[in-house]
């Protein structure tokens, strides 16, 4: 399946993109989505393993299903306030 | 009451939000952009939110303030976009009936908002270069306009 | 600064008078006129101060302060005279260059003011009676207008 | 000498006064104008014991000598804020 993958910050710089599209196989974990993004994005390799991830606006973990239709984001560590 | 919002911060609203007869005491932080940061200097400032989440996290650490403390009203508005320097990009109100609860109130809210809600903090530095904030990622300086160039 | 009024509390001009390209972070706590107190309503509260010795000891509480942390500013105001349900009696801003200075320093001067500034409250019942607050007096109910009418 | 006490708050309401003047030999310690003004408002009683005093807008002890033309000032608890 095709899942839009939506990126912040330096990772949106990196990526030159706010939004990327992968295929992963059904049911795809967080993890599987990780791997599809940066063989997608292979300038984003600085930040891989420090990438949080979010799905449906609630952080995830790599082990993590994502539900079909979800809203998936991946960003570095943030630095609000 | 969370909120993001491009425009400045008007504190006094974000304050008269949590007033209240049922209060004693009212706590109110202010971020504001600092000119130096080790050594360096910033110009300026710009902040990226994943604005749907981020409410949701800020309304989160509301939900949880109010758990662990006795609080009367929280109000939470951060700026994001382009600030000056000696701008205010979070406002954090609390109100309680005794002040020690508000201060733990409050400082656990902007300890956690500034751990857990998707913004992101783009430093412009007066040599020109810009940066953004990521904590942990060892990337000291990471200069997005020369990254853009190559 | 530091400051004794009879007037309303303008805690924006309070807050304005520590903000500083110097400081990303600033508290503000305001005291304020509760209805409850242990199941007691108030309906007003009445603010006496020895006013040179309480500016002389809200200034030597300042310096402090400056001492202890990287403060930026300081400032002060508390309110004498009648004040009713809601109103600010107390606002105390420090700014610092981080958070967790400014949290800190500002709950020292509250925490000191109220321990040692020559300022006393009295209360004014819901059941008209007034009282006094007096901590460690033992006087737990000290009704002035009973008192005074004997 | 003659020293003038001033009175606060509740001090204030039971002398119904808000400064007296009591009569101290000199040197006179702050002990001493705290027995005399007892003396002089026997209904400060209830307070004596809690009544802080301040020289020269400054808190003393009873040990402390009061330097001539001094500002002198008693009064209970405090509860500002």
């Amino acid at each position: 399946m095709t899942i839009k993958v939506r990126l912040f910050a330096r990772a949106r710089d990196l990526a030159g993109a706010d939004c990327v599209e992968v295929c992963v196989d059904a049911p795809a974990t967080v993890g599987d989505v990780r791997k599809a993004l940066l063989d997608h994005c292979p300038k984003l390799a600085p930040l891989g393993p420090h990438l949080f991830a979010a799905v449906n606006s609630s952080y995830a973990d790599d082990l993590d299903v994502i539900p079909v239709g979800s809203e998936v984001a991946f960003f570095p560590p943030v630095s609000g306030g | 009451m969370v909120r993001l919002t491009h425009d400045e911060i008007d504190y006094h609203a974000v304050t008269e939000a949590v007033r209240s007869h049922a209060a004693g005491a009212v706590v109110l932080f202010l971020g504001t952009v600092r000119e130096l940061t080790a050594g360096r200097q910033t110009v300026s400032l710009n902040y990226d939110g994943y604005g749907v989440m981020a409410t949701r996290t800020m309304q989160q650490l509301e939900v949880e303030a109010c758990r662990r403390w006795p609080v009367v009203a929280v109000a939470i508005v951060h700026r994001l976009g382009h600030l000056a320097l000696g701008d205010i990009s979070i406002a954090v109100a609390v109100s309680c009936p005794h002040r020690k609860q508000a201060f733990e109130a409050g400082q656990f809210l902007i300890d956690e908002l500034k751990r857990t809600v998707p913004i992101w903090k783009q430093e412009h530095w007066a040599d020109g270069s810009t940066e953004w904030v990521h904590p942990g990622t060892g990337e000291v300086v990471a200069p997005a306009t020369v990254e853009a160039s190559r």
